[in-house]
């Protein structure tokens, strides 16, 4: 049977549709705060309430506005991670690279982040990383600002502090 | 089977475009001024909850995830979600009390459409061979639809125009439209056609916005002393996707659903009709029956603003609020789904 | 609290989707290749085009193609004044149902039209082929009235 | 209280990566008509439909059940769409559940799919948004450090998920509908399959399917009468928390927790794993077997492993609570259908009719699924017997 009498059995269907995206407004505070080098989290307007970083809008757990900013440090502790071996689609990263759960100090939820600048095997939890940030002309709206993370000469934090200490790191 | 009333309902201003506001954060003081209504601390307080969303509106898979982040889910809550307007989350929350495994319930709805282009992300809806790649727009099967019925003399290029002058002067009393005004029907037939035979004027806007409604049982009800409205009925029918193999001049759809809802038991003294076209609520206004004794869309119905994903629970609380305010003793609210009317549901609500 | 700066940034989201059609829809766009039109009967002996795998009343499947025109006329049509960017036309153009002649049930494509006035209910209009027939639905660039 | 209801039909197509000689619908049609055949029903005998899938990004269909209409045979009747992510397969069939036991219908047929190889799990998974970082890489990113925690607080051995990713392949195996025939698959083999997002390697992630799957549900008059043993639901239970905030106990989430113990004071049930004679578990990566064993109570916390390794988890070592005999998603994973399946494929135990992969006198099963960041759960326990 020549081509031009093959059944057709499957087709392509191009489906692109063009969106402008629009950050909300406590990610946009966020953001806004990455452009110029800080990294903040935010919370409900009280004292204990626990802090958000990327913000996302709400305090998940009570479905409350984060109205309140809180500066962080960008010294983090590894919750746990992973080692990637397989590429992210349109991504340049080369695996094997290491994907991980950091909670910034003053923080008390992790984001992901990549970490760098280290023997992959040697990745643990409780681990102390620090930020590595691009140089400054290059920020924008973006927690691409941080190139990644690397393992600082700090103690391990023990699992129960994970996600509990201060700005101010394991002397607070 | 269990009365089951609504006790609260509340609405988003219905805006062309939310800004730098995600969905969290457009749903979050809808739910607040839903729960103060109620008199209820937070979504802990309701037996289930249940929402409807839409991903593509957004460009985003799993929209309604973010939207338990504003629930107050801890401890966890016993909840679900449709990818429908939430109309049909509040049918799902109606068989969960009817069931016995629930006695109250909140429903929400959102929706942010601005960042795409509405009328064409709704194309990819309809048949994924046929269709979709042709990337018909929802205005345009619509104007089809509109010639259909000014063809065989079904309406005029008028009863259009009155449809969207009486629901741009319902909407000033609306706090929430985001269309209203007092423009007369000359006044629309003076504009130029856009997608013709349809006017601007004929078509719903594009908004972003969310709208909420709690239910429960009428012992409950009474229990949490709120006014309430009961749901008397509630029925939805969908019909063929081939829009050729449809009457495109009649809604037999929503006929069928309003027969199960039992609307025909009773005077209707308003009607909330969810017609995103102005031609869609002549069709609506006949397939059900509907007479001069009916108060149609007194909102100004989605004319004014279309909450995509919600508009359909707003018509459902915009009865409600009749209801409860004495201006209604039973009402009848439709919602819709797919291109030119294809999927209907029908809502009875009665005084208590 | 820093002030909230709206952050807008536009972005695409597309897929090329592979869909694989079964032995109804596939006949239908094989045809389309060869630059025939088919239909198929359903179970009220209408003739529907583009053929539905499945009927809507009796729920059965379908399998009785028939062969239909190339022509047919307008049942109804939409006048698109400012086509959109995902369009299949730059121009000014209609959308329409159109019942192609052997056919029961009209199907919607868009049509070539010098301008509104040029285009009407009952108007008979003649299928135009795309240079390339690939066997999709788009092998039929559009119709043209004649 | 809710009134009794039953399945009385069970549908299923293959399960495969790619399943090209179907459109969507044929694809959905399949399962239902296999549904109603299964049943000795046709399509005027069904009241209403209810659909459930993962994202419509999937296979680029908004709401589909607008499209599937005529394929389920809808047309005049009710059709609604469920979509709770990963779990929707489960919730379907609970919203299905629902419109026989509020009474308002008599009886319903609900189907779940996907149609993945139309586009790419991963990539519509990872689509890059705009603001964030682009570092997701798909579920097993999302997952694996949650895993590699569960590891460090329980101290299981290397092998726990290596001996899952055995035992339900060869579980699969005996199910001729599996995506995965693998009967001669080793430890060995897994542990040399090629490392993912460590600690999980590629033979203990789940396959990407195409496949859907769908159950006739009736009330107690029908199912009374129906032609073969129906399957009667004996609870059903959801539950679900956000996806993170602060203390959430990722590795033993208090939803799946407080949704088995839901179902279970449903269905009487005490000691899950002495009361059940088997279980189909949501288990996409193979540690989450022992993960589930926990946070369902049918170990203790940190023990879960042990009754892995023992034995008791599996058809072919003779164990006390088989779990997965239909192979469970790491044998098949056509997302929007896997809950389903794991509810169907407990129903089908709990007939009588589970062919290769029958446990002998089951006569109470669970079926489980969960979704988003494990924080959508599922279930429902069905038995041989009336409640």
């Amino acid at each position: 049977m020549s081509e031009e009498q093959e059944v057709v059995t499957v087709v392509n269907a191009p489906v692109y549709l063009q969106y402008n995206f629009t950050a909300g407004a406590a990610p946009a505070r966020f953001l806004a705060q990455l452009k110029k080098g800080k990294l903040t989290g935010q919370r409900r307007a009280e004292p204990e309430a626990p802090v958000y970083s990327p913000p996302r809008g709400s305090c998940p757990a009570s479905g409350r506005p984060t109205e309140q900013e809180v500066e962080l440090s960008d010294k983090a502790t590894v919750q746990s991670f992973t080692i990637v071996y397989i590429p992210i689609p349109g991504n340049v990263i080369e695996p094997p690279f290491v994907v991980a759960n950091l909670v910034a100090d003053g923080a008390n939820i992790s984001f992901i982040h990549l970490m760098s600048d280290c023997d992959n095997s040697e990745v643990h939890i409780g681990q102390r990383v620090q930020a590595v940030w691009k140089p400054e002309e290059e920020w924008d709206y973006s927690m691409d600002n941080i190139k990644y993370f690397k393992p600082i000469d700090e103690p391990d934090v023990p699992v129960e502090k994970i996600g509990k200490l201060s700005v101010t790191g394991q002397e607070g | 089977m269990k009365d089951i009333a609504i006790v609260a309902y509340q609405q988003s201003d219905g805006v062309s475009d939310a800004g730098a506001v995600n969905e969290v954060e457009l749903i979050m003081p809808v739910l607040e001024r839903t729960f103060t209504q109620a008199r209820l601390g937070s979504a802990q307080d309701v037996d289930f909850v249940c929402s409807g969303s839409c991903d593509y509106l957004q460009g985003a898979a799993f929209a309604f995830v973010a939207g338990v982040d504003a629930l107050g889910a801890v401890p966890p809550i016993k909840e679900s979600h449709v990818e429908m307007d939430a109309a049909w989350a509040l049918y799902e929350s109606i068989l969960k009390i009817r069931m016995g495994h629930a006695e109250s319930a909140l429903i929400y709805g959102f929706g942010k459409s601005s960042p795409g282009e509405l009328p064409i992300v709704l194309s990819q809806q309809l048949d994924p061979y046929y269709l979709a790649p042709q990337w018909i727009d929802s205005i345009s099967l619509a104007a089809m639809q509109a010639r259909l019925m000014l063809d065989q003399g079904l309406i005029t290029e008028r009863d259009m125009a009155e449809v969207v002058s009486r629901s741009r002067r319902n909407a000033m009393s609306n706090p929430h439209a985001q269309l209203a005004g007092d423009v007369s029907p000359e006044d629309v037939l003076a504009q130029a056609t856009y997608l013709s035979p349809l006017r601007k004027a004929d078509c719903c806007p594009v908004s972003d916005g969310a709208s909420a409604v709690v239910i429960a049982t009428v012992e409950k009800a009474r229990e949490w002393g709120l006014p309430y409205a009961i749901i008397s009925g509630i029925d939805h029918r969908i019909e063929t996707h081939n829009l050729g193999m449809r009457d495109l001049t009649d809604s037999v759809s929503t006929r069928t659903a309003a027969k199960h809802a039992g609307m025909q038991d009773g005077r209707v003294d308003v009607a909330e009709l969810y017609a995103p076209f102005s031609h869609q609520e002549i069709i609506l206004t006949r397939a059900l029956g509907l007479g001069a004794e009916t108060s149609i869309n007194p909102s100004g119905g989605v004319l004014a603003g279309n909450l995509m994903m919600a508009s359909g629970l707003s018509r459902i609380g915009e009865v409600f609020n009749r209801i409860v305010g004495g201006e209604a003793q039973r009402g009848v609210a439709h919602t819709t789904s797919g291109p030119c009317l294809q999927h209907n549901l029908v809502t009875v609500l009665e005084k208590a | 609290m820093s002030q909230p700066e709206v952050l807008n940034q536009a972005f695409e989201l597309g897929y090329t989707y592979t869909r694989s059609t079964g032995p109804v829809i596939g006949r239908f766009f094989t045809e389309l290749r060869n630059r025939n039109i088919v239909g198929i009967k359903a179970s009220d002996g209408r003739v529907v085009v583009p053929p539905m795998e499945y009927d809507p009343d009796t729920a059965e499947e379908l399998s009785e193609f028939v062969a239909v025109g190339q022509q047919g006329e307008i049942v109804s049509f939409a006048w698109v004044k400012e086509p959109r960017a995902a369009h299949p036309m730059d121009v000014p153009f209609a959308w329409a149902m159109i019942k192609l002649d052997g056919a029961d049930v009209a199907m919607v494509h868009c049509v070539a039209a010098a301008s509104e006035d040029a285009i009407a209910t009952g108007a008979r209009v003649q299928a135009v082929w795309a240079d390339e027939t690939i066997g999709y639905i788009t092998d039929i660039r559009c119709f043209k009235l004649v | 209280m809710a009134n009794l209801a039953a399945v009385v039909g069970i549908g299923q197509t293959r399960y495969t990566t790619k399943r090209q000689d179907v459109s969507i619908a044929g694809l959905v049609r399949e399962a239902a008509v296999n549904a109603l055949q299964d049943a000795d029903l046709g399509w005027d005998d069904i009241d209403a439909v209810i659909l459930g899938k993962a994202p419509d990004m999937f296979e680029g269909v908004i709401m589909p059940e607008v499209y599937l209409t005529d394929a389920l045979g809808c047309n005049g009747k009710p059709m609604i769409r469920v979509h709770t992510a990963g779990s929707v397969g489960g919730s379907t069939a609970i919203v299905a559940a629902s419109h026989v036991q509020s009474g308002t219908f008599k009886r319903v047929l609900t189907v779940s799919f996907e149609k993945q190889s139309e586009s790419n799990a991963m990539w519509a998974l990872s689509n890059p948004q705009p603001f964030s970082t682009h570092l997701n890489a798909g579920a097993g990113g999302y997952f694996a450090p949650i895993i590699r925690e569960y590891m460090r607080r329980s101290n299981a051995p290397k092998d726990v998920g290596i001996k899952v990713a055995v035992k339900d392949r060869l579980h699969g195996a005996r199910n001729p509908l599996a995506h995965l025939q693998k009967p001669d698959i080793t430890m060995q083999e897994v542990e040399e399959s090629f490392m993912l997002w460590d600690p999980i390697r590629f033979l203990e992630a789940c396959p990407s399917s195409d496949g859907a799957c769908a159950m006739v549900i009736a009330n107690e008059e029908l199912a009374d009468q129906a032609v073969k043993q129906p399957a009667w639901i004996r609870g059903v239970a959801m539950r679900s928390e956000p996806t993170t905030f602060a203390g959430r106990d990722e590795v033993n989430p208090q939803a799946g927790r407080d949704c088995a113990a839901d179902v279970y004071k449903q269905a009487g049930i005490t000691n899950p794993r002495k009361d059940l004679d088997c279980a189909e578990v949501y288990v996409p990566f193979s540690w989450y077997e022992p993960m589930w064993l926990e946070n369902l109570g049918f170990a203790p916390v940190g023990e879960g492993w042990k009754l892995t390794m023992e034995g008791a988890t599996s058809l072919d070592e003779g164990g006390d609570i088989p779990w997965n005999c239909s192979g469970g998603v790491l044998s098949s994973n056509a997302i929007g259908a896997s809950g389903m399946i794991r509810f169907a494929e407990a129903a089908r135990q709990v007939r009588g009719d589970a062919g290769d992969h029958q446990v002998e006198g089951a006569k109470l099963a669970l079926g489980h699924a969960y979704g988003g960041g494990a924080q959508f759960f599922a279930m429902w326990v069905v038995g041989s017997e009336k409640p």
